[in-house]
């Protein structure tokens, strides 16, 4: 029997030790009427083999091509060896570490992550993760409206040029418990927040602001400007922001006069696959001074009984299996694997490492630039500085253009005529380091073919 | 040692980078970062070596008996993991085209159908993250029906005593007033309490049936009865599924919306943590609030449902399509084990938690329950141990370590004092049962022979007894350069 | 630097140690007249990321096909669990297990193999591995030499029906040391070889006869007959063997009167995929009163100084490292991993699951050559029962043949017109239990569309 | 625990294997087996926990400093593991038409060219599967040179000493005697001996540069004369080659041919005892004895060298073309580093080498060969101290384990008395090296001080020190139920 170990020789000994006839005796507390027909629809079993057959066949409708997608996912090098040792029995196949000794290897992990993540974020804090990043975006919303303690709004203000599918996640999550979400709109020109169009709200009860950085369009915010506006009303700032672009951006601990509060993103671009849009992990750290209203999982150092350092669960006060309806969230389990592969990732390339990703990355999406800068009928759409990522407005639809390419094997970018009609037929572009100059020749080849 | 001891200036893995152009950097300066952030500085032999040995540290599934109540930690077959992994789907982006992602998509929906048969209700979202948020898309859905109909003054949702944390956390965070419901000294809701509470405040119940007290709760029809009549909705916590999977069906006790725990009765590994997956399934009355994405089917073609498609949907939950490896995952595991090996999971489950809990009776530990059947687990008190012999539950879990055991889970569910929730699962054997019996009937002489020596366990984990207190007190979350 | 760990700091620091002012001091006991030029014609190197796509490109261009090739390695189905617990680090990057106490674990796992594939083969020991299945063929035929004490003579029969190359293999390594190996041929009927063929070598001093089964064509010989005819002249008996198909055919232990002396054959089919070749592993047993004269490593259960049970490495004064120029062969490096994925592969199948895979791959077969039969021209070219392979006859030439089916990705078998002339347009094709019915009749469709 | 005493009679991993077909098997029972072999009978999990936990009793380069003379354990590249395990690589037959194998034989020919600019030789063949089938293979090489040349008096093959044990042995299985060539004191060949040796019986003589001793032979080029002049040729073992990788080329020293060990200077993975891979190069005399299939190149395409395009090579060594997975990872580790690279490898290997040598020297050990520099290994000779103390190298080398390195290799070179020869390889920090040094310091110590505790070495293991007389004598080879 698949995965049964158990001889008939057992089940008989097993079953004469219990005292019952056979094994659908087990069920008689179940009332008779309730009990269901067999699952007729579910397919027969098969075998291992039989089933990579099948499976072999899927991966291969999944067509693999060249990829300029980003908008929030980012296709990077990943070391052959994040994975291999990730996915050793004895990180994937152990729970949550309840068990603090039996469980060092998974604590000491998680610590080590947390200081890289909050060194990376400049701040002083992280937690061992939540579900993606926008959910870790509506859980800092959430941790706002608990922390401030100088605002009794349940407002935030959010930049317009934040990922839209974040603002709807922080939508669905957050709406429930009368949290208004107010949408800052954008410059036209420059695609970021112009801080004239806030200045509205200066003097008003605001919980916080939530900055992106780079934002969807991948222009570059003004954070400091926004995090100083922001303080000034007493409303707490929220960064969200890309994991590789912070080895060479300002880190949100620096942002402004006295830094953002609370920070959290996206982890994927640290050594997790695309894989279809998960497993990723989200990432939130915050300043000492909130930690007690931080969601989440969180390891701390300690000694053991003789006296000798090792690691354990703390805080677990805020969690729910403690404090149930007072919990600081519901998360229990969290992204704890991809966040091994993030910190095995993060060992490898160091500092230096992801700076030189970025610096690739982003010194690509200058070179595509200029690419498109020769098309005639193709704008870049912003005039501000970016990272690694392009707005362009195209000549025709974006729809079919994206359709044509698509036969020739290139995702050729996130349309961005749903979300934002008013740029037009707009298309998201984003390089990483693992596209050649010669990819990009061909993207932009072939993208002047389908324009013709 | 942390990784950060090892760690050097200049020290790099030189080949896992791309050669830097910062030459070609036009960002000015006052977007830029002044400061280098702290990631260890190693090569990358350094880097195996530490997280091989790392991972040595750690009980697991894969090295150890693990019978962790309500965790369902179950064998998590090795060729599902690869199969899951194939080139194909971990390079495939989110957003990719639909017409680049049919087999992503086919399996998606594939494991939609199965959950279907298997929970007996008419439609699926598998985006939620884990068992919390997809309790927490159930509880948003009856809010979202209740408001749909002008239903506004219902504000509590009811929550047995016995619940899992999330249960009560989740239903907060969907703006509602928790209300908790008293368990009988049979295990079973106390229906008498649960009369007195229910009204027409009542959103709805949060129930798992198997409950985490390890038994089937007998009155559920009564129960799902009682806060219909009252115009409630009922929320099934499918965490315990493993215990009734082809047996009997959330849909037909009456649960309007049930999450399932992937990562638990799908076999899907838990990583140390996560991640998991929590897809939803919902009866008539709910399901048009689903969350999205949700995969469509039209003749041989498969597509994303949008928002426009579900226009009554609670929302997105996740910034893509959810945890896109865990569904693999479990469409896999359910095309292998099929009808008939889904079916046997609950049998197996279950005769183990039998099994186990009568020869741990009969060697002397007290049983919470001991009239009723044990489900795919039970629970085991160490109340009058405590007391008697001044040895609780937390020093035998730590001291059932020592024996290669990974412990149960202690205290919890809280209302029973100083409790051990036992859940073998049914992927382990007899012969792995009778010496974990072996080991706990030994624990017990133990207590009454050489307490101390149980109260000061465990003596041969890479730790001895870590100092929780000093933990929470003195914090200490991050390394820092002395 | 890749791969080393070195900073600036710490070279100076060693070399400040030492006493020397550069790295190059360290070289100068080198004669400078020998010290050679940069290597140049060597690429420069290239970061993971970028050998991937070389590695990626290369893949593209190993077409997959469908396989009906045999002739000594077979594709049979893996399961996972196999590699993936073969692939962890503690068994990969461990060396000979020279350290007992340090080596548990590969120790283990060869004396577990050792069990495992003696009982396979009716048996009293094994050895912990040899190169291939045709270096291990030749080991048997100098082990024969060494270990019957009957005969003086340095002829060893073979049959014809053997793998050519393993017939190759032998004769480079044993006629150095002035070994004939003399060649049976195969009855042209039946394919096997025929007793009476031997006749004219009774009552001659011969040192050994090497029987296969099932012999190069999948054709069954008479075990029985050759073992008794063998030992009646005091010769040793080799069986070179299959392993899948022991678990079904009669084990050589127990052929004739009193089984083989020496039975080695290739152990690829036990969980190693085709890999173009290698790395596979050869696999060697023999009666217990020839084990001194066993080359290669062998593991023996012992116990430590506590008398718990342990694992070392045993008789190693028949090695060359302790024997040198007496030992009972050079070998030193053997074939540790690919066993560690047999004996892997062999719990997890078990005695009835190879079994399993023995009867799934005789059936296609089967279902093979009743297609076959359909097709005018094509022959089945030997009359005798076979197992899981059979040759054929074409009415084409075969070269062309397989060309064609080439471009359509089928790979149609061996071609046996080089290695045996007499045989005519002759292909070898094999199934196993990778085959479905709907790939046999693709197979034979596209062969019937080749030959008209 | 063995995995037979989990087995029970009737279990199965029931995924693994097909339906059996039973009812069509046509093969006469005569032919068929009567009794089932012993192989255990057992599920997944209890496979997959069982390896997983022995894996766990091994040090491995991924786990421990391995400074395991004479064997190159270096660190062992992840991403050359995984790129040579792409599916299309291991899914290829070997008997594959070459239209299907291009990406394949593209990667074995572009080994040879690097393998030739290596070794300075102008052609090389890569199937012989280890060290010791390629020491057969040139050895046999010079056998086919002299016979094709009617010179049939050259029966003796010299072999120093200090070589290691396959050397000799090669040489014998090609028919030929072994004569043993003396060591100098100062480590390098006794060449006055070897005048005395040399002669027209001289088939060849096998050479390590730098030697086992870890030192490089300094008159190599006076021994080249020397043999040549008496129409011997030489063989180079390259198991060493670590040390000298685009220092000095074997070629350039006077070789005629050589083999290499990948599984040493290439990083392959050692396996716990293999695969390995010994390609052969050869000189001008040589080159066409190589042993066949090799790579060509026509045009743009390559193909299999077969035996009619080497009408004079010594044939083959292997059923099929080597072990092709071991000659990927080489060539993509050589691709890896590319030629500065490899150029550091011997740089560094020989610079952590020298190192280790003078601060374990300085820590009181004696060195075998002190005026001497190390080359990437060194001998420590415990002479002394296993009189005055009365411990031996083996329990040194076990005490080390305690310490959490793996022990170096002892006894070898055999004319060294109680040795260590320590290999660190240059993947190793410096950090490593000084902890590996504080190690062996503290058990200075210990020899002096608690002498006992070295002893009974190791304590900390699995199991204590294993009894090698008893696993002898009595021999328990394979398991038999009770
Ligand atoms: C009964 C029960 N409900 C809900 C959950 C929450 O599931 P998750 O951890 O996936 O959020 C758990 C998990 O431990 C559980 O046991
Ligand atoms: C110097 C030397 N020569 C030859 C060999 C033999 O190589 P292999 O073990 O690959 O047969 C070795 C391996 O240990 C060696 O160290």
């Amino acid at each position: 029997m698949p995965y049964i170990p158990h001889t008939d020789a057992d089940v008989k000994m097993m079953l004469d030790t219990i005292g019952v006839n056979d094994i659908e005796d087990l069920f008689d507390e179940i009332p008779r009427s309730l009990r269901c027909q067999p699952m007729d629809k579910i397919p027969q079993g098969i075998s291992e083999m039989q089933a990579a057959q099948l499976l072999g066949k899927c991966a291969q409708q999944d067509v693999r091509s060249l990829c300029f997608i980003g908008a929030g996912a980012y296709e990077h090098h990943i070391p052959a060896a994040v994975w291999d040792i990730t996915s050793r029995g004895e990180f994937m196949t152990a729970y949550t570490p309840y068990q603090a000794e039996a469980s060092q290897g998974t604590l000491q992990v998680v610590y080590e992550y947390q200081t890289m993540m909050a060194s990376l974020m400049g701040m002083d804090v992280s937690n061992a993760s939540l579900y993606d990043g926008a959910s870790a975006m509506a859980e800092a919303v959430l941790m706002a409206i608990r922390a401030n303690r100088r605002s009794k709004s349940h407002v935030v203000l959010v930049a317009g040029s934040l990922h839209p599918n974040y603002r709807k996640v922080a939508h669905t999550i957050v709406a429930n418990q009368g949290i208004e979400l107010v949408e800052i709109p954008f410059d036209g020109t420059g695609g970021h927040i112009n801080v004239a169009s806030l200045q509205q709200y200066s003097g008003q009860d605001i919980a916080a602001l939530v900055i992106p950085q780079p934002n969807f369009f991948g222009v570059l915010e003004d954070v400091d400007i926004l995090t100083d506006w922001a303080h000034a009303q007493n409303a707490l700032v929220i960064g969200v922001v890309n994991p590789i672009a912070m080895s060479l951006l300002k880190e949100p601990g620096q942002w402004g006069t006295d830094g953002a509060d609370i920070v959290c993103g996206e982890g994927q671009p640290l050594g997790v696959p695309l894989a279809s849009g998960g497993p990723y992990f989200g990432f939130m750290c915050c300043k000492q001074k909130f930690v007690r209203q931080l969601p989440g999982r969180i390891v701390g150092r300690t000694v053991d009984s003789e006296g000798k350092l090792g690691f354990t669960l703390t805080l677990q006060a805020r969690e729910q299996h403690i404090r149930r309806s007072k919990a600081t969230s519901n998360i229990c389990t969290n992204q704890g694997l991809a966040v091994t592969a993030a910190t095995i990732h993060m060992s490898l390339l160091g500092a230096e490492g992801i700076k030189q990703v970025a610096l690739a990355s982003h010194a690509n999406c200058k070179l595509l630039s200029q690419h498109l800068a020769e098309l005639t009928g193709v704008d870049v759409i912003f005039n501000r500085h970016y990272f690694h990522e392009i707005a362009v407005r195209l000549p025709k639809p974006v729809a079919s253009t994206l359709a044509k390419l698509a036969q020739q094997g290139i995702q050729a970018g996130y349309d961005l005529s749903a979300d934002y009609p008013e740029l037009g037929q707009a298309l998201l572009i984003c390089t990483t380091e693992t596209k050649s100059a010669e990819a990009i020749k061909t993207f932009c080849q072939a993208l002047a073919d389908s324009i013709i | 040692m942390l990784i950060f001891e090892d760690s050097k200036p200049g020290r790099r893995a030189a080949l896992q980078a791309p050669q830097a152009q910062a030459d070609t950097l036009d960002i000015p300066s006052e977007f830029l970062r002044a400061s280098k952030p702290c990631l260890p500085e190693v090569s990358e032999l350094q880097v195996v070596r530490h997280f091989t040995r790392l991972a040595q540290k750690n009980f697991s599934i894969d090295t150890h008996f693990y019978p962790l109540g309500s965790c369902t930690m179950k064998y998590n077959p090795r060729g599902v993991h690869r199969l899951a992994s194939l080139p194909a789907f971990l390079e495939r982006h989110p957003l990719a085209p639909d017409v680049h992602s049919q087999g992503y998509l086919s399996c998606a929906y594939g494991l939609q159908e199965i959950l279907k048969e298997i929970t007996g209700m008419p439609a699926v979202a598998l985006s939620p993250m884990a068992g919390a948020q997809g309790e927490f898309a159930g509880v948003a859905m009856i809010r979202a029906y209740h408001n749909s109909r002008g239903d506004k003054q219902r504000n509590e949702i009811l929550v047995p005593d016995a619940a899992h944390g999330t249960n009560p956390a989740s239903a907060v965070m969907c703006g509602y007033k928790v209300r908790e419901i008293p368990t009988a000294s049979d295990g079973d809701v106390d229906i008498e309490a649960l009369k007195q509470i229910v009204g027409p405040q009542t959103a709805g119940i949060m129930l798992t049936n198997p409950s985490t007290l390890g038994v089937f709760d007998r009155r559920i029809e009564e129960i799902s009865q009682l806060i219909h009549q009252a115009g409630g909705l009922l929320y099934y916590d499918g965490a315990n599924l493993n215990a009734i999977l082809g047996k009997v069906r959330p849909g037909d006790m009456g649960f309007d919306v049930i999450h399932l725990n992937l990562h638990k009765t799908f076999a899907t590994p838990h990583g140390g943590g996560g991640p998991g997956c929590g897809p939803v399934a919902a009866g008539p009355r709910l399901a048009e609030y689903l969350p999205t994405p949700r995969v469509g089917k039209d003749g041989d073609s498969f597509y994303w449902l949008t928002e426009q498609d579900c226009p009554h949907s609670i929302g997105r939950m996740s910034a893509f399509m959810g945890n896109a490896g865990i569904i693999l995952r479990a469409y896999i595991y359910c095309r292998l084990l099929g009808r008939e090996g889904l079916h046997r999971v609950a049998e197996y489950a279950t005769l183990n938690a039998n099994y186990l809990m009568k020869c741990l009776a009969e060697v002397g530990f007290e049983l919470a329950f001991p009239e009723r059947r044990a489900t795919h687990e039970f629970i085991v008190t160490l109340k009058k141990a405590a007391k008697t012999l001044k040895v609780n539950a937390m020093e035998v879990a730590k001291r059932l370590l020592d024996y290669g055991f990974h412990a149960p889970t202690t205290y919890f569910p809280l209302l029973i004092p100083e409790c051990l929730l036992i859940e073998p699962t049914e992927t382990e054997s007899k012969e792995e049962l009778d010496r974990f019996i072996a080991a706990m009937s030994s624990i017990l002489e133990e207590m009454q022979h050489e307490p101390e020596l149980v109260r000061q366990a465990p003596h041969t984990m890479p730790v001895h007894r870590l100092d929780d207190v000093k933990a929470a007190k003195e914090l200490d979350l991050v390394w820092q350069a002395e």
